[in-house]
């Protein structure tokens, strides 16, 4: 290789360079890009790209930035919204986060996003920054965060590394939750061996702001400043050995790029505060920040969203590693950035901020008009690119899917194992057992106080936030996956998915206004992976379309296998809803002896794929039938009885059934309750068992005060509803009672259920 | 200019007594620090006027008390509280409250502060469990003639949530003697301990009295709907508990009455 | 009783969060000189008895094990230490 | 670059509870013969220039009001540590 550049530090490869050496081989398949994606490079820039052009389009057009396996599945999202379902929308898909007026100038913003594969690698950072992650594009819309979720899967309870990776993941999330004072308002907890060597840490943020507050991430305004602040940049996500040899030092190697990231919550909470007050006082044009594909990413997206061009000075990038190469500086995904375009009148504005909150930062370059991503490195033409080729014109692959064979046989094999005769044993071990068992070990590990706005949070249906001190005004957020359900039959999987979160929101009082979804699966390579995503994709859009709730934005994590084995498809669906007062929202268990239980819906045999046919090994059948018409109306009488002060608790129906229901519900406060089954049965035709543990759709218990039953009837009647009343409230009675059939003392129910995880994790 | 998300300074909840609003605390905001805003909206709904004041700066603002909130200022790196106990605003502090005259709270981490400057006595260490752990905790008020205690009949009960990683006070026998000795044990935890705390010592008080730290948040058991699901006064509404409001009045009837 | 020392710190080229705060905080507070501050952890085993080279193996399997994670940081000694204290 | 370290470890008289974990786990993961265990901290300052009289006299001062809190620690080392790395 040539070195003349003797005076600089890099062998730099400049455009020029490149012209001049058109034969020069790169290393674009060690890039992770494949011939054709190559080629397609050259052709675009007329040229061989240059080492730094080559680490920009590698990442860029990366599965995890470019989305070429699901694009064309995801479309469906945006042609499936009507117009009455955007009425609400103020930003829909595409931008860092979807953004949904909930009313009086209020908007919110949320999306949910995976860290998977890094929190295998090293849980706690792992886990770490992807709520640093997720926090920073709520931020970027120019909103305040107000609150995180959780979604988790896990290997077997008892597997030897489940220990690890429940640790290390939980106190990761919290480590970084906590402190950027974010409350944790909810998320969920399953454990299957299917998760072993793929565990899922999907991370969930809301932010709230103004309407006229939003923030793009767009490059506008010729002559305008682009300053990169927060963290320094080091050779974070780069891993291992520099690749891009052509770079490499003169005289000695580079020096070790870290294998894993490690987070700095500290540094986020700072850029969140510095952030509001560069919002508050308008002092930021656009605004990104900085996540996968690091700088290559924020440049291009800013400079293809706004007016096209932008000149950037790369020496100028403050540096934790002096041995970084400009195409390392490029990729890096060192965490706590972020890159703002501001004008020239702000300059003074924004350092005087900056240095109020002692955050670093650095001027790179600003916007033009010529179309072209101009990168130098010490006044030489690095990057000459059309950014859009970069940002958006990424490869698009129609993957071939096609039905598993293995599925009619899945299919076909229905739970038949005989009912349990010992009813009350079983619904201990049910409530014991590590899906069903109390999350709170973990949840106890996560403020839900902060910010002082938290009006429920687990282990209530919905996380419910107030946004107006004023009003009352809040949301409710709920996020459901049931991969085994997803497993037996994707499409009606990710249509379960919604229904349950949709479920989730109604029941705490909320109207269901918005959607986000983070899709879990294995390798888009393999055809039958690619149709239980495409049959996802389709199954959660025309959902959303059924019930009317649009999705705002997501996230897709692919690739999630050990060898050939992929784990169960985990479309994980988190559902928005808005409250007009959060004083009404409604708790998950009763507490006022005498008032009557409920049960909304109707009870099916539906044990395959359920919690019980789990705990007996089995997965096989289909999953419980949905009728979307009956979710619909089931959630207008929630949200109704909530706001008319009909009912004082809610609980809806999912895993576990209706056994799991009144075991929640009388756990919450701790008071008992007298239930009887029989009448329910014969109006089902099903059997106890079947009324306690099959895990039909459509179902909810209430606690109605006795001043409300004939209303409350009534309203059920108006909406032709099923409803029957299964029990009263005891509170003099410290026991679950199931008339005729078993006595369980709520003390050794809560024992049960409260052991599990302290027992392998404690 | 655009309103601060979420909303502050406009709560609904019902003022406890207007009478107090002359009153002003103000509440210190470190980088890092997560409960300012927590600790304002509960001087205000006891009924005081909240002040916010900046580590960075050299003023007090004419305050009549401070509260040091609870968060991660500095990220707790190196150990909790031992960054922030340097800021500027603290030296106007320590000046202020040593002598006996400025009633000064710090809350979770503001104890912790407050113990690196020397203000109170003990220190910190991780909890004996190693895990952050946020729950709603009993508490017995031992002492209620400090400046943030008179509000609460001596030995009364209190629920507060509890939530932190590093809440195990520790100090060595003769000062935890000192302490017991001198009626400085302002609460302690009932029920259980939570984290490993000698004596069971939630909080502390300097030797006027004007200075006290406790680990629990009473300022997120101060709003009905917002606060603990219980309260050791009696049955409450869910999240109902409004026990931790009796600090901030306790400060605010002090100081009016002067 | 003897004491073997393991000491543990972040590997260089990972971000340490608490030594960049330390390292802010120095000049504030007038010490000045320092380029870089990382902080590490330091363990010291008490021996039951003698430190026969089993229990120094058992010392350095540890340290490779269960006081560091290799993923973000190096064991940069395994040693043993005789004082009179 | 030349490199103060200063070592910080939890007084003896208070408990250390992750050093008491980490004693706990030891025998659990079938490394005998440590009796205690205690973890402290190490820091590495690095020196821009030379090893001055003033600037170890910085690190004693940091070491002793920053790095360390008296009630709970002890400073067991501030030393200079000159490598060839
Ligand atoms: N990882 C987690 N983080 C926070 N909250 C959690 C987590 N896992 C479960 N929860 C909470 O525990 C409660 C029970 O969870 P789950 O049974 O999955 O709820 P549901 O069936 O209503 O969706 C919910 O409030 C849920 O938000
Ligand atoms: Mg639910």
């Amino acid at each position: 290789m040539t070195t003349e550049t003797t005076s600089k530090k890099f062998n730099i490869d400049t455009v020029e360079h490149a012209e001049q050496t058109p034969e020069q081989p790169l290393p674009w398949a060690e890039l992770g890009l494949k011939e054709n994606e190559y080629d397609r490079v050259v052709e675009i820039l007329g040229r061989r790209p240059t080492a730094a052009e080559l680490a920009m389009y590698s990442v860029m057009w990366s599965e995890h930035c470019s989305y070429k396996s699901s694009k064309v599945h995801l479309r469906q999202f945006g042609d499936k919204v009507t117009e009455e379902m955007k009425e609400h929308l103020l930003v829909g898909i595409g931008e860092n986060a979807g953004v949904v007026d909930i009313g009086d100038g209020w908007a919110v913003t949320f999306k949910v996003e995976s860290h998977n594969h890094p929190s295998f690698v090293e849980p706690y950072q792992g886990a770490a920054t992807g709520v640093g992650g997720i926090v920073r594009d709520i931020i970027s819309m120019g909103a305040r965060p107000v609150a995180v979720m959780d979604p988790l899967r896990f290997g077997a309870i008892d597997h030897p590394d489940t220990p690890r990776l429940v640790h290390g993941i939980v106190s990761g999330i919290g480590g970084y939750g906590n402190s950027l004072g974010l409350p944790n308002i909810g998320g969920e907890v399953v454990f299957d061996s299917v998760y072993q060597g793929n565990p899922l840490v999907n991370a969930l943020a809301v932010g709230v702001l103004r309407h006229e507050d939003i923030r793009l991430a767009n490059a506008s305004g010729v002559g305008n400043k682009v300053v990169l602040f927060g963290a320094r940049t080091g050779g974070d996500g780069i891993g291992g050995a520099s690749v891009l040899a052509s770079e490499s030092f003169d005289d000695a190697k580079p020096s070790k790029r870290p294998a894993v990231q490690v987070g700095d919550p500290f540094a986020e909470k700072v850029l969140i505060e510095c952030c509001l007050e560069l919002f508050k006082n308008s002092i930021v044009e656009g605004i990104q920040d900085l996540g996968a594909a690091g700088i290559s990413c924020a440049t291009s997206e800013l400079a293809s969203n706004g007016d096209g061009g932008m000149h950037v000075e790369l020496t100028n990038v403050l540096l934790r590693d002096p041995s970084l190469t400009p195409g390392e500086i490029l990729m890096s995904e060192s965490q706590e950035r972020m890159m703002a375009v501001v004008t020239p009148e702000n300059v003074a504005a924004f350092e005087a901020i900056m240095d109020k909150w002692n955050v670093e930062y650095s001027w790179l370059g600003e916007v033009t008009d010529t179309g072209r991503l101009i990168i130098e490195w010490d006044g030489e033409k690095i990057v000459d690119v059309d950014p859009r080729t970069v940002a958006h014109d990424g490869p698009v692959y129609e993957r071939p899917y096609s039905r598993p064979v293995w599925l009619d046989g899945v299919q076909a094999d229905s739970f038949s194992a005989e009912a349990p005769t010992d009813l009350r044993a079983a619904v201990l071990e049910l409530m014991a057992s590590p899906n069903m068992c109390s999350k709170d070990w973990i949840t106890n590990q996560y403020d839900r106080y902060v910010q002082g706005n938290t009006a429920l949070a687990m282990p209530d249906d919905a996380g419910v936030v107030r946004v107006d001190e004023e009003t009352g005004l809040g949301i409710a957020l709920s996020t459901d996956a049931n991969g085994r359900y997803s497993y037996l039959n994707p499409y009606d999987g990710a249509r379960l998915a919604l229904a349950e979160a949709y479920r989730n929101v109604a029941t705490s009082g909320a109207k269901p206004m918005a959607v986000t979804d983070c899709l879990n699966f294995g390798s888009p390579e393999d055809p039958e992976v690619m149709w239980q995503f495409a049959e996802s994709v389709r199954g959660l859009a025309d959902a959303c379309q059924e019930l009317g709730v649009p999705v705002t934005g997501g996230n897709v994590s692919l690739y999630n296998q050990t060898g050939g084995v992929a784990i169960h498809p985990t479309p994980v669906v988190g559902v928005l809803g808005v409250f007009d007062d959060v004083a009404r929202r409604t708790p998950s268990g009763w507490r006022e002896d005498g008032q009557a239980i409920y049960l909304l819906g109707t009870t099916r045999n539906e044990l395959d794929g359920s919690e019980w046919a789990n705990l007996r090994g089995h997965l096989g059948g289909q999953p419980p039938a949905l009728d979307l018409d009956a979710e619909k109306t089931l959630a207008a009488i929630l949200v109704n009885s909530s706001r008319d002060g009909m009912i004082d608790a809610a609980h809806d129906l999912s895993e576990g059934g209706l056994a799991a229901a009144l075991s929640e519900a009388a756990l919450r406060f701790g008071v008992g309750a007298r239930i009887g089954i029989d009448e329910l049965c014969e109006r089902d035709g099903i059997d106890p068992f079947t009324a306690l543990f099959s895990e039909s759709q459509a179902r909810a218990i209430v606690s109605v005060p006795r001043s409300e039953e004939v209303r409350f009837n009534d309203m059920c009647t108006a909406r032709n509803f099923p409803r029957i009343r299964i029990g009263v409230v005891d509170a003099e009675n410290d026991a679950l009672d199931v008339q005729g059939h078993f006595t369980l003392p709520l003390a050794e129910l809560k024992e049960a259920h409260e052991a599990t995880l302290p027992k392998h994790f404690g | 200019m655009t309103i601060e998300t979420p909303l502050i300074g406009h709560s609904a909840a019902e003022v406890v007594d207007e009478s107090l609003s002359g009153v002003r605390v103000g509440v210190v905001t470190f980088p890092g620090t997560l409960d300012d805003r927590d600790a304002l909206r509960a001087v205000r709904i006891a009924g005081g006027t909240g002040v916010q004041l900046w580590h960075g700066d050299h003023d007090l603002k004419d305050v009549d008390a401070v509260i040091i909130p609870g968060g991660f200022s500095y990220g707790d790196y190196l150990r909790a509280g031992a960054i922030s106990r340097f800021a500027p605003l603290m030296e106007q502090i320590t000046a202020a409250a040593s002598g006996g005259s400025l009633p000064v709270l710090g809350i979770c981490n503001g104890f912790q502060v407050l113990t690196e400057a020397h203000l109170l006595p003990g220190s910190m260490v991780k909890n004996n469990h190693l895990h952050f752990l946020c729950k709603d905790q009993r508490l017995l008020v031992e002492n209620s003639s400090t400046a943030w205690t008179s509000s609460y009949g001596e030995g009364s009960e209190i629920v507060v949530p509890l939530k932190n990683q590093d809440g195990q006070f520790v100090a060595d026998e003769r000062t935890l003697d000192e302490l017991e000795g001198e009626g400085r044990v302002v609460f302690r935890y009932v029920g259980g301990n939570p984290n490993g705390s000698r004596r069971d010592i939630a909080g502390i008080t300097n030797e006027h009295g004007n200075v006290v730290g406790l680990m629990p948040h009473p300022e997120h058991a101060v709003e009905p709907g917002f606060g603990p699901d219980s309260s050791a006064f009696g049955e409450v509404e869910v999240r109902g508990g409004v026990d931790g409001l009796g600090i901030f009045t306790s400060v605010l009837q002090k100081l009016v009455n002067k | 009783m003897p004491r073997i020392v393991v000491d543990v710190m972040p590997k260089p080229e990972i971000l340490d969060p608490q030594g960049k705060a330390i390292a802010g905080a120095l000049p504030r507070l007038g010490f000045t000189g320092f380029a870089e501050v990382r902080q590490g952890k330091r363990f010291e085993l008490t021996v039951e008895g003698d430190v026969t080279e089993e229990v120094l193996d058992h010392a350095r399997n540890a340290a490779a094990t269960l006081l560091s994670n290799p993923v973000i940081e190096d064991v940069t000694r395994v040693a043993v230490i005789e004082d009179a204290q």
